[in-house]
């Protein structure tokens, strides 16, 4: 059942790109096969991992597919490994996704690459089924370039616009350099353990490495920077938030709930490696730390409302990377799932806010931006069921009981600070953490404030036109809400009777790494001081934006005053990207052109050796023609004289 | 006897030879020309060659001489007046060149050695004597020079065609 | 198949067939007429293609031995043969020419408007010149072909090419034959040397290679003469700087044949001869260290230049320079995946690259222009086209799934543990490959569309679509399912690994105990 | 036994064609001068053909035979130069120039 899951998005992608060019009117067609293939590709998953759960087995349910690189040692099979990760994944990936897909047919309606679109959406779904389900590195490596290449090609959807073609080579170029990483990884593993089987390699594993060696942490690092690549973590993340030139949905789905995501994947598929290589875990959770405050920080001053979003989603793959950074596993897929649930709801909660906006700007064709925060105001008037679902997921990122973020957040934080007893950088970490997570529900805040309250700045002929989205794509939003608001019963803290679900169904997937990890135990008036400081945090967080933030004294985009100082700084993303180009792009520029182009190629070789060798024969050449008198009794002269020499030869 | 014959001949031809190069009128050089070419066909005869002496006489004195009489009164070239030679430069150079040409040629004379000599003496003698003066000369020719014989002729042909073509006023 | 192919004793005839049709081919497109011409050549081309088809099934995967030999005496009284035969590294170049060939002609139908016929005629000669070099197997046949597909090449360029063509080719032509003539006297020495020692002067190639110990001190300066040939014609950095005058002045389908073919000959003569005869000299530690950094040196190098080019088909070339670095670093690793690495890469830069120049070529038809900054935004014209050229493009930068990825991965996995830090380097050429490509793609098909020009640009043809989706059916093919060719491959990739390694004293690594050799050398005839 | 005295006069008859060559300027006398030159090697030929069997003689007959066809093209070509040109004299003549 599970190649069908896989299979089926392909085929999506082949005949909506077959109506792509012959048929690009067949927008109905198009909309019945691209949500048709998610929804039937979601329905064989979930009786796949169904069967998972009914059988009784301990090793996961291999696909061997065919043969992809058998070369002497090392044999690559295209095959598929079904286990309770990528069960997990599955569900959140072909779930989340269909979602998505429904919400797709009314926000991109009236595109004119309708179909393309939906070839697009279909592939990456089916690339990210491939990388989730991949039974070896280089079949995920496919599905994690894959996702990358539908990345690429849907942010530079509407690539009429050099600035959103440009984001997304940022992304695919980005992403590369973590591939780098993964390629090199692969390498060591290979000569390593003779294998890229995930099962062979987790099993030789503890007899291949030295547990803290070189070696494997290495190696480990090298499949970080794989993650930081795709997830956008410091020092690559920049390319997320350009990313967000993408069609809102795509955002959503990639962007936030799941291509994302795939470096948590990754590092919760290869824990015992990096429960082997402690020093690789406190690098990836403070890099994860790191970047969810920095992230946060940015996200503070944003105006774009997608861009605020996109800092956002940066910050909360930094939680994710704290709790598989620390060892806990379960903690970050946790995370990652509820992340999914409202990350993708505030997404397309934005985008059909967006849309809306869109579609007022367009009527009475004013050229105002339709995403700048500053621009809506008192919407909830006009969209009441989005600006309710919104106010679900903002609740539940900013960590409000009960919901599902305030579980999955503060289960990373107390791991984080159940591990500051072995080392005092974890409570670092923690701290930081807890830095981040106050200012998530500040930014958030302010988001849903700008956004839905206060006057209405859109303007007073466009007001006319804001309504409600289609329930094509409320519909979606509603459902979500749903999944942001109870997803935290998944796996409730262990203080709470029931706890632990996910934990537990993950544990065959993460038993082999736990022989390597400190034992972390918080006592139960710990864990609930901890929950009642990250209530307290989020709660710190809401008041102050509701304190601070004004709605009412907001002008329009095209009235705001230029900013100044730090907030110049953060609107900027201080500036790194500037930084990047100076240090980084420009200079390989001007290398390849000017150095190795222009002098070492055209100068030192062609010049100097090719030309010069040409000018010595032909310098050669001309001393030969200086004999060439056109004279006979010259040549008879000399011709005598080489006779002469000929003759002495023969006399000896 | 037939030493003096011989030296007496070379003594000619060198001579002849010596004006040839040195008459400013081209007839005249022609006829020194000749002249040291019967010269040398008295020699091929003091050397057993009688068929290649009567070749040099028919053919080279004869034929090839007569064409370049012809040349030279058809160019009008008899009655020059000044001199081609060359400078003093020239004729130094050519000198100093012409001695080292014979110095040369004097050495590879002796390091020719004596030894290498495989008819008796008269042996050339005596098959002109027993088989006439042409059937040596014709026997080889005809048999392990054939096909350098053939080559010959198709080159005259080759030449005759060549001189029509190049000579042609119209071409 | 094979069932069919032995009734009809294909094994026989076969390499007789496919070196002799191309050229009765080009007596026919000489004799008859220009506007025929190219029909006929494409007849001729998929005759040929047909014919070599059968090489796939008939070939045993099982032995490293040379199969469908063909064998006459040339000129015995200097031990020259007419001998010919394949094996595993061959098979794919021969079939890789014969693929390419029919599509090569089928792309320059509407791009060669004057003197068609000499110009499929030579296209035809040279058919029989790039096969000859890959199925020689005596060393003064092998010469003969190198120098004689040289010459269709010379006149290709330098007769249908762009406004700098002599120069060009005269440059193409010089390089060439510069490297071509040293190794013309590395093999006259190594006739004489091997002659003296055994008393048997021949040039047979086993004959050479059964008795390499004896060249002694010769070794290195042979092998550098061997070198320098292939180095140019791979080329290796620094010996490039013929490659992007040649390919822009070209004609497509000139390009195409250079990228596609030529410059495997480079590849396939390392791995054929300068390793297998000079291993001590090739894996010396010195010579192993200049040559991996010259390959790594060459990726880097040619990625970082191609992202700076102006004119499309330059970058493409410079993207040459990068791509067979990554063949020459999987040669000089020496092992099994390093080498059957570097042959898959081999095929599939003659895939993706041919692709990429036939598509350059049909931006010139349509434009007239070769400057990247003159398109821009053609997708919105052309989605067909930029459909493809993402796909062929992608495939260049090794996406997973693409043929691209399985040859370097294959490359860098295999290079890896014997060289972890030049293959290190040499990995971030991914990154870098997907810069120039990348940027190129932008720059071409997104963006505003705003040259006037550009807007009544046609669609991809149906010949053109003909052309390329043969190309794009193996770009996928091989992306998902190499096994076949690797399979084909493995067992005389082996035997090279094992034949160079085991003539040195220590073994390496990567190669088990088990592997023994599969298949031995055998005496000559 | 004139073998050396014959080899002698053909080498100072031979320099002597060499020098004629040398200071001569007008392109028959060279011409004649060459002449010269073969003919002392014809007197080479035959003098070591008493010695060594008659295939001397046939090179003489075949020197004989490309000195004639030499004549035949040569005074073509004089003939076409002086035509063009009006003169002889070799120093005026630089149609070899490249």
């Amino acid at each position: 059942m599970i190649w069908l899951a896989v299979l089926l998005p392909f085929l999506g992608f082949l005949v909506n790109g077959w109506l792509s060019f012959f048929r690009p009117d067949a927008k109905r067609a198009v909309s019945v096969i691209g949500v048709g293939v998610l929804v039937a590709s979601f329905i064989s998953a979930l009786a796949g991992v169904v069967g998972l759960a009914g059988a009784v087995h301990d090793a996961p349910y291999i696909v061997h597919m065919w043969s992809w690189m058998p070369v002497g040692e090392l044999q690559v099979d295209l095959a598929f490994q079904v286990d309770e990760l990528s069960a997990v994944m599955l569900m959140v990936v072909t779930g989340v996704g269909a979602l998505i897909h429904v919400f797709s047919v009314g926000y991109m309606r009236e595109d004119r690459s309708y179909p393309r679109y939906f070839a697009y959406l279909n592939l990456f779904v089916f690339f990210m089924l491939v990388l989730i389900l991949g039974a070896n590195f280089p079949v995920l490596f496919i599905g994690w370039e894959g996702v990358g290449l539908c990345s690429y090609l849907l942010i530079g959807f509407w690539f009429d616009d050099e600035a959103k073609a440009t984001a997304g080579k940022k992304a695919f170029i980005m992403n590369r350099i973590g591939d780098f990483g993964l390629l090199l990884a692969m390498f060591m593993i290979f000569r390593a353990v003779g294998s890229l089987d995930f099962l062979e390699v987790f099993d030789a594993a503890p007899a291949a490495f030295v547990t803290n060696g070189p070696e494997i942490t290495l190696i480990t690092l090298l499949l970080f920077l794989g993650c930081i690549g795709k997830s956008a973590q410091i020092p690559l993340y920049t390319w997320l938030p350009d990313a967000m030139a993408g069609p809102t949905p795509v955002s959503a789905l990639i962007h936030a709930a799941t291509m994302v995501t795939a470096g948590v994947y990754l590092i919760a598929r290869t824990n015992i490696l990096f429960a082997m290589a402690p020093v690789s875990g406190a690098v990836v959770a403070l890099v994860g730390a790191v970047t969810a405050l920095f992230a946060a920080t940015i996200a503070l001053k944003q105006w774009d409302i997608k861009k605020v979003l996109a800092y956002s989603t940066v910050s909360q793959l930094g939680f994710m990377f704290v709790a598989v950074g620390v060892g806990a596993y379960a903690a970050g897929i946790f995370h990652l799932v509820t992340h999914a649930f409202f990350k993708a709801l505030l997404f397309l909660g934005a985008g059909s806010v967006i849309h809306v906006m869109h579609h007022a700007y367009h009527h009475t064709h004013s050229g105002e931006d339709a995403q700048d925060m500053r621009n809506m105001g008192g919407l909830r008037k006009f969209m009441p069921w989005t600006a309710a679902v919104m106010w679900v997921a903002t609740l539940a990122i900013a960590g409000v009981p009960g919901l599902s973020g305030f579980f999955s957040k503060d289960q990373i934080l107390a791991e984080a600070f159940a591990r500051g007893q072995g080392a005092f950088l974890f409570y670092v970490i923690w701290a930081l953490g807890a830095v981040a997570a106050l200012l998530t529900a500040f930014y958030m805040t302010r988001l849903m404030l700008y956004t839905f309250h206060g006057p209405n700045r859109t303007g007073e002929a466009e007001a006319k036109q804001l309504h409600e989205a289609p329930w094509v794509m409320t519909g979606p939003l509603v459902v979500l809400a749903a999944g942001s608001a109870l997803g935290g019963f998944l796996n409730l803290p262990h203080v709470l009777p029931g706890a632990g679900w996910l934990e537990h169904w993950l544990k065959p997937v993460t038993e082999g790494s736990v022989p390597y990890l400190s034992e972390a135990h918080l006592s139960a008036g710990l864990e609930w001081r901890l929950m009642g400081l990250a209530t307290l945090i989020a709660a710190a967080g809401m008041i102050a934006a509701w304190y601070f933030l004004k709605p009412d004294r907001l002008g329009a985009a095209k009235a705001a005053p230029a900013e100044a100082g730090v907030q110049r700084v953060l609107l900027n993303n201080y500036y790194v990207d500037e930084l990047y180009n100076t240090l980084i792009v420009r200079p390989t520029d001007w290398v390849s052109r000017k150095v190795l182009w222009r002098i070492i190629d055209m100068g030192a070789i062609d010049g100097a050796v090719v030309h010069g060798a040409a000018k010595v024969s032909r310098l050669l050449g001309w001393i030969g023609t200086r004999f060439q008198t056109g004279n006979l009794g010259t040549y008879v002269v000399l011709f005598v004289i080489g006779v002469l020499f000929v003759l002495s030869a023969v006399a000896g | 006897m037939l030493e003096a014959v011989f030296w007496a001949n070379a003594g000619i031809a060198i001579v002849s030879a010596l004006a040839c190069i040195t008459r400013r009128s081209p007839v005249a050089s022609a006829l020194w020309l000749i002249m040291t070419l019967f010269a040398t066909a008295v020699m091929f005869v003091l050397l057993d060659a009688h068929f290649i002496a009567v070749l040099q006489v028919m053919v080279y004195s004869g034929a090839i001489m007569v064409l370049f009489l012809f040349v030279i009164m058809l160019l009008n070239l008899g009655d020059q007046s000044a001199t081609d030679m060359k400078g003093w430069f020239g004729r130094v150079v050519g000198l100093a060149l012409g001695v080292f040409v014979m110095v040369e040629l004097w050495v590879i004379t002796k390091v020719v050695p004596v030894d290498q000599i495989r008819l008796p003496a008269g042996e050339l003698n005596r098959m002109t004597v027993d088989e006439g003066a042409i059937a040596p000369v014709a026997q080889v020719l005809y048999t392990t020079y054939l096909l350098p014989f053939l080559l010959t002729a198709i080159l005259l042909l080759a030449a005759i065609a060549g001189a029509v073509v190049l000579a042609k006023r119209e071409v | 198949m094979s069932g069919f192919l032995a009734s009809i004793g294909y094994g026989q005839w076969v390499l007789e067939a496919i070196m002799i049709v191309p050229l009765l081919g080009a007596l026919i497109v000489m004799m008859g007429p220009s506007a025929q011409a190219k029909k006929i050549a494409l007849g001729v081309a998929l005759v040929e293609f047909v014919l070599s088809l059968g090489l796939w099934w008939a070939f045993d995967q099982g032995t490293a031995l040379m199969q469908f030999e063909v064998y006459h005496e040339w000129i015995p009284a200097w031990g020259i043969a007419y001998h010919l035969g394949i094996d595993g590294i061959s098979l794919f170049m021969v079939l890789l020419t014969t693929f390419m060939m029919p599509l090569t002609i089928l792309g320059s139908w509407n791009y060669i408007k004057e003197r068609e016929g000499p110009f499929y005629a030579l296209m035809l000669v040279l058919t029989t010149g790039m096969l000859g070099v890959f199925v020689a197997l005596d060393m003064f046949l092998f010469y003969v072909f190198w120098e004689i597909m040289l010459i269709p090449m010379y006149f290709i360029i330098g007769v249908w090419g762009g406004a700098r063509r002599i120069y060009a080719t005269i440059k193409f032509f010089v390089f060439t034959f510069f490297g071509s003539l040293l190794m013309l006297v590395a093999i006259l020495v190594m006739y004489y040397v091997v002659g003296r020692e055994t008393g048997e002067y021949s040039f047979s190639y086993r004959h050479l290679l059964n008795n390499t110990q004896y060249l002694g001190q010769w070794a290195f300066w042979l092998f550098g003469a061997f070198f320098l040939a292939f180095a140019i014609k791979v080329p290796m950095f620094p010996f490039h700087t013929w490659l992007p005058d040649a390919h822009v002045e070209a004609p497509t389908p000139g390009s195409v044949i250079l990228a596609g073919i030529l410059l495997k000959m480079g590849a396939y003569g390392f791995l054929r001869f300068a390793v297998p005869f000079f291993p001590h000299v090739a894996l010396d530690p010195t010579v192993a260290t200049i040559v991996v950094t010259l390959a790594v040196v060459g990726i880097i190098y040619g990625a970082l230049v191609a992202l700076v080019q102006p004119d499309f088909k330059k970058l493409i070339a410079y993207s040459s320079v990068s791509h067979l670095g990554f063949v020459m670093l999987g040669i000089w690793a020496l092992t099994l995946q390093s080498i059957q690495g570097a042959i898959v890469i081999m095929i599939n830069h003659g895939i993706s690259t041919g692709a990429l120049f036939f598509m350059a070529g049909m931006m010139y038809e349509r434009r007239h222009t070769r400057e990247i900054a003159d398109f821009g935004g053609i997708a919105r014209v052309v989605p067909a086209f930029a459909a493809v050229l993402t796909l062929v493009a992608l495939s260049s930068i090794g996406l997973p799934g693409t043929n691209g990825f399985v040859g370097e991965f294959l490359v860098l996995i295999g290079s890896f543990s014997q060289y972890p830090v030049a293959t290190a380097i040499a990995t971030t050429g991914v990154i870098f490959a997907a810069m120039y490509i990348l940027l190129a793609l932008q720059r071409i098909l997104f963006g505003k569309l705003d040259n006037p020009a550009n807007k009544k640009m046609q669609d991809l043809s149906i010949r053109e679509l003909f052309v390329l989706g043969p190309l794009v059916v193996c770009i996928v093919w091989i992306g998902l399912y190499p096994a076949p060719i690797l399979r084909r491959v493995e067992v005389s990739a082996q035997a090279l690994v094992t034949q160079v390694r085991g003539q040195l004293p220590v073994q390496a690594k990567a190669i088990p105990e088990e592997q023994q050799p599969l298949g031995k050398f055998g005496d000559d005839k | 036994m004139l073998l050396g005295p014959a080899l002698g006069v053909s080498a100072i008859l031979f320099s002597i064609g060499v020098l004629g060559v040398l200071i001569r300027r007008n392109a028959i006398i060279i011409f004649m001068c060459v002449e010269l030159m073969l003919n002392a090697v014809n007197l080479s030929f035959v003098a070591l053909a008493q010695q060594l069997g008659t295939d001397g003689q046939v090179f003489v007959f075949f020197v004989m035979t490309v000195a004639a066809a030499e004549a035949a093209v040569g005074f073509a070509i004089i003939i076409a130069i002086y035509r063009h040109k009006e003169t002889l004299d070799l120093q005026n003549l630089n149609l070899l120039r490249g």
